[in-house]
């Protein structure tokens, strides 16, 4: 018998369908629609402000905040010094006393410095206060591996976020998630943690000129197949999608679901994805050992253990922190090929 | 010294959310003679009641009736009930897990922390907190917090809201002499002088960290010299004084808001009685205890009111006994309450309906939002 | 395809009968092994010392280290200020320099407060520095719930530290465990993590009196059985048990497997009982959601998927910071009648 | 000053493991007048090394033939230098992603530095760091850490182990001004002036961190004034000076080793270059780096070595061909050189054979150790 997982009462579809743009479509870059999407908020909410290092007068270590100083002011466009569990544990009291504070991480790698004000203030709160202190923070960081920064700089340990009960985690890959996921996680009474893989800032794509309503917690099934699901988020949706695009030209239908919201995790899509397929793999660029990818696979074990082909197979990356010659940690890395290679065996 | 700028919470519970029923008491309270020896008794009764609701923690924890971490704060009452004195409505106050003194200084009945020490649904986090864990957002009292100096960064988000929002509040944040050590202390001093945030860091140095007396874990124990070089007011307070920790306390509060930034109070104390309960104390000498005892900030504050013709026997022994008859009552109340049931387990982990992946027992139908939350929010500042 | 996982060549069994007794076995308490432990690393090497808040006069938080103080002195039984970032970087640096530190953390909880130490220096600094710089450090702290500590002092955050490529993690869930872990683990010229749970250091068990070397990487069946495979580890142990026990009563034999370390995972014994009982149950008092129980999950989907005949059940504790009150902390966690009900699913 | 407690290695890099094949400088030396003279050219040299090994990054850099962040110490020489001159060989360095100064003036070859940015298998750190993370147990360098602020912790430990082993050492941690900001530097001067351990706290003051000017990151921009009220012996240097560097690290290292404890040192220098490749150094004014060059530690240290009559133009073209010559062997080696093959991608991670559970491209085959290894096993304590 499958657990008592529940599926959350504000499910709502994400959007499946990438190929079909809204006429007067354009095109942009992953980091100027997570500007937009800032400065919108800026706009729009008096509370909402921006913190973190270097987000002023530097525009933010991957030039996200560009120019926000310049509209907004040193007040909302707030340079902290560093200090990373002191401005993280500020957005957190910020949120308390009625501001909507959006606080950059520069990345995953220096969040564990502030990992206690996390887990254990944001995070813990409400629950603790018996429900009277809800903490409306959205916390940034960059994520991810594949420039060559080597071992403290290339941890993706947003599955350890997204085990923490009392926080939502986002992981938007495209231009659109860049571009619409911050309005509904500043609308959300609680915290939300964003995370950025580095590797899709320079990426574009077209953005409608409407803007999108989205739905947080459902994944999008960005490439619909019907002999293999291809479960992934994040950086890794690239490769996931170029690896699909392999596979059918071997004659593999793969479906591709990018789980946008790694917590809560959209359960009823991915079970109703491998209900079709029969077969998963999960790509997640964190160390194999307790990744996220684990969990997917232990979810499908328990929801959809009697539809399934064959085993779930995972592709992560080496279990080595990660090295700074290109050629190693490329090897290090989930690639294209791997995905193939394990879908092909999925698929048997 | 006047208490014009006394707020209407905290210390003086004569108002606020403290139930005062003591009939004796509060026909003692009318007969004082002026403003100051009011004021005096309020002080002098908020500490006993302290006293007394700790000293029936001791009792109920032996009897298992209350149970988790329980630090007590008996000897230090003084330091809560000055610091809160200096305090208004409006101010927040960030807390420790050994709160329950800022919690009944603050103005929470100690039927509800009661309460929340058995565990019950009347308690002032439902049950969830347990004695480290006070919270009462309507009073601005932000908790309760079992991370040794995991507060102060918090306080300072607390702080820099209103200073964003130009609202003249203040924060205070407590803390003790062991958290000065951790980074988070550092960081929010800095971060605080930096930006010039309405924040008092009351600093109870009552010379230890659990075990660790403080020449063993602080290069420099003189905390406010060190505290100063951050470009603070800061300054040493005789904590067993509750005259001079309020004095302090407003002086510091006036600065604050006026704008000077951040002020720094290292409130000297003691803890008479262990860590916790769990503590068998040995690494203090007796003799040491006893010499602080002859300190005690209820004796002192009772001994120079009855110099100055504040204080007869008749009016401690009411005041004594409505402090105890408001503990007694708690009890009852907290043994007669309602524990939560185990359906509401998912409740409170956001703010929404329970989360998607529940664990065991979880309850499929969603739950209401309690009211205080409402207060809460509308704290918001557009 | 099975991933190409590999078995340690240093493998030796643990010890998988624990109820034969060696005579001259006598009574201890788990607290006690651990200070024997303790006190016999002090005693035989002169580069060990022990360092952590409270640790000497205090005779440490939950009274493992009561009187090393006095038979080892200041230097030796060192006790920190509230610092743990500084206390645990400085045993990785006392390591480097030739040392053998055991660091003690209080808690799980405060360690995240060095976690950057730990994920970004103590088990990386071998691999960034090509081989050089081997890291002989072992850190101790007590995790877990059930003692009404509430949201802030119940974690059971042992899993996170298992994703960790570089270091040993270690749960020793029995008297003898906890008597001779310690010695290995010190042994070991890499990081070692040692987790007790707060419950078991009460629990009491015979212990032989001549030492018991210890392989440190793989599981132990403390129970055999036919029917489920019972995985779990650290303070679920006894709980498993007597789900074990009450489940012999309705006449279905199960396996019960302490895992012992939980990095690295000892795959084998979990497939081999797995292949035999074609049903597994993991127990874990971590949050469902990215616990070390998935990892174990995807580990039998990958190695043990067609030997199955059920999908693997997970107990794990509700996703929800640990309340106070003692009725519903207890729903929160993992309890024996959870670990029968699900072994009653998985048998069907 | 004289040189008698010079160490061999580090910034007198005609010994150590520098190779020294420039004739034409050697013989320059050589024809020195004295001791100081002659420390003065090693000190020119030091200096003009690796100005001239960080101007060949940046073309390679532009070439892609290094990659990752790449951070430029130019301009700060004077501070690498004249610090690793007051260091014996026994002593200890901790440094940051800032290092290749460090790194070089504490003798790793310019070779295995160069051959490390390249990501070869030849580098210091045999490929995995690259320029964050350039390491040498043998020479006691231990990198490399780019987490701000993550090397101070560490240094303490050494420090400490050096202390309990009753060895006379000193452990030398170089962090920034923004690092002073993070928790960790207030645990590590805390923790190291408590203990008395022997640490030398190198904060390299240059005014920025990243974007950010030390001003709007520290309430107290004073940072040697702050480090005092640790009780540590604290003290501002001009480190565009390397002969004022190099005397105030001598007097720190000299009272370190008589037990003073911990000692702090303020190192006023600037980077002319952007915070690292990325940096379009948007958030300086021009006109200040100019301003800043004017002070230049190499230009500085020749004109007073002309006014001594201690070095000829000839002289100075030869020293500088030299570090040229050593930076271009050091490129065409790295070129060279092999890169690490993919099958070693697990070692290192343990000690013993690759982990349990390696993930895709694992090879089967368990790895030797390295030699290096046995070095820095070997400084076990008993
Ligand atoms: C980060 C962290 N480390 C350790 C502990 C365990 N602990 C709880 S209270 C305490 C001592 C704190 O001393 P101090 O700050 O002086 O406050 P006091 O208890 O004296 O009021 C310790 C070590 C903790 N709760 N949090
Ligand atoms: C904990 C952490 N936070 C942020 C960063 C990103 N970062 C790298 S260097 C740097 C500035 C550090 O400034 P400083 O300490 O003054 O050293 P400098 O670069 O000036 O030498 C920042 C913010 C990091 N590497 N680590
Ligand atoms: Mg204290
Ligand atoms: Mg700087």
């Amino acid at each position: 018998m499958p657990p008592t997982a529940k599926v959350p009462d504000t499910k709502a579809p994400g959007r499946q369908d990438p190929g079909a743009q809204a006429p007067g479509a354009r095109k942009t870059t992953y980091r100027e629609a997570m500007r937009e999407a800032l400065r919108e908020a800026l706009r729009t909410d008096d509370r909402v402000f921006l913190m973190g290092e270097d987000v002023g007068k530097y525009g933010g270590c991957f030039g996200v905040s560009l120019g926000l100083l310049e509209e907004f002011g040193p007040e909302r466009i707030r340079d902290t010094p560093l200090s990373e569990s002191a401005f993280v544990g500020a957005g957190i009291g910020a949120a308390l006393a009625g501001l909507r504070p959006v606080v950059e991480i520069m990345t995953v790698n220096f969040s564990l410095l502030a990992l206690d004000q996390i887990l254990n203030n944001a995070a813990t709160l409400l629950h603790m206060s018996g429900g009277q202190l809800p903490v409306p923070l959205v916390i940034r960081m960059t994520t991810g591996a594949g420039r060559q920064l080597a071992a403290q700089h290339s941890h993706s340990l947003e599955g350890w976020y997204a085990h923490i009960p009392g926080i939502r985690v986002l992981a938007p890959a495209t231009v659109e998630d860049a571009r619409y996921m911050l309005a509904p996680a500043l609308a959300d009474p609680d915290p939300v943690l964003i995370f950025e893989h580095g590797s899709l800032y320079n990426a574009s794509g077209e953005l409608p000129e409407e803007p999108v309503p989205l739905a947080l917690d459902s994944a999008a099934i960005r490439r619909p197949g019907e002999d293999v699901s291809v479960i992934t988020y994040g950086g890794s949706l690239p490769k996931a999608l170029a690896a699909a695009d392999e596979l059918a030209t071997a004659g593999i239908s793969a479906e591709v679901i990018d789980l946008r919201s790694l917590r809560p995790l959209d359960e009823a899509t991915i079970v109703d994805s491998v209900a079709r397929t029969h077969r998963a793999v999960v790509v997640d660029e964190a160390w194999r050992t307790g990744s996220l990818a684990a969990e997917v696979s232990a979810r499908i074990m328990e929801r959809a253990f009697y539809e399934l082909d064959a085993p779930v197979e995972r592709v992560c990356s080496a279990e080595v922190p990660i090295p700074y010659a290109q050629r190693l940690e490329q090897a290090a890395l989930p690639q294209t090929e791997d995905i193939v290679a394990a879908a092909r065996r999925a698929v048997g | 010294m006047t208490t014009t700028r006394t707020p209407s919470t905290g210390g003086t519970p004569s108002t606020g959310r403290t139930p005062r029923t003591g009939r004796t008491a509060r026909t003692v309270r009318r007969a004082a003679k002026g403003t100051d020896a009011r004021h005096h008794q309020d002080q002098l009764f908020a500490m006993l009641r302290i006293r007394r609701f700790e000293e029936r923690c001791v009792e109920l924890y032996s009897a298992a009736r209350i149970r988790g971490f329980v630090h007590l704060y008996i000897g230090e009452e003084a330091v809560a009930v000055g610091v809160n004195d200096a305090l208004g409505p409006d101010d927040a106050v960030v807390s420790t897990y050994r709160e329950h003194g800022h919690a009944l200084a603050r103005g929470l009945t100690a039927e509800s922390v009661m309460a929340e020490m058995y565990g019950k649904a009347t308690g002032c986090s439902h049950g969830r907190g347990g004695s480290m864990h006070l919270f009462d957002a309507a009073l601005r009292f932000y908790g309760g917090n079992a991370i040794v100096g995991g507060g102060l960064p918090l306080a300072a988000g607390l702080a820099l809201a209103d200073k964003m929002a130009g609202r003249n509040r203040v924060t205070c944040c407590f803390f003790g002499d062991g958290a000065f050590a951790e980074g988070e202390f550092h960081e929010t001093a800095n971060l605080a002088a930096l930006w010039g945030l309405p924040l008092l860091l009351a600093c109870e140095n009552n010379l230890y960290a659990m075990g660790t007396a403080i020449a063993r874990a602080q290069a420099e124990t003189d905390l406010a010299l060190r505290a100063a070089s951050y470009g603070m007011v800061s300054r040493p307070v005789d904590g067993m004084d509750v005259r001079a920790v309020e004095l302090a306390a407003r002086q510091a509060v006036e600065g604050i808001r006026e704008g000077t930034g951040p002020h720094f109070l290292e409130l000297r104390t003691y803890r008479y009685r262990a860590h916790s309960m769990y503590d068998p104390d040995r690494y203090r000498d007796k003799t040491e205890i006893e010499r602080w005892k002859e300190r005690d900030p209820i004796d002192q504050l009772a001994a120079r009111m009855r110099a100055e013709g504040e204080l007869t026997d008749r009016m401690l022994a009411a005041l004594d006994e409505e402090a105890t008859a408001e503990v007694d009552r708690a009890v009852e109340a907290a043994e007669a309450a309602p524990e939560e049931p185990v359906g509401t387990l998912l409740r409170h982990v956001t703010s929404g309906p329970p989360e998607t992946a529940p664990g065991r027992n979880a309850p499929r139908e969603s739950a209401p939002r309690e009211s205080t939350q409402q207060a809460s929010t509308q704290q918001g500042v557009s």
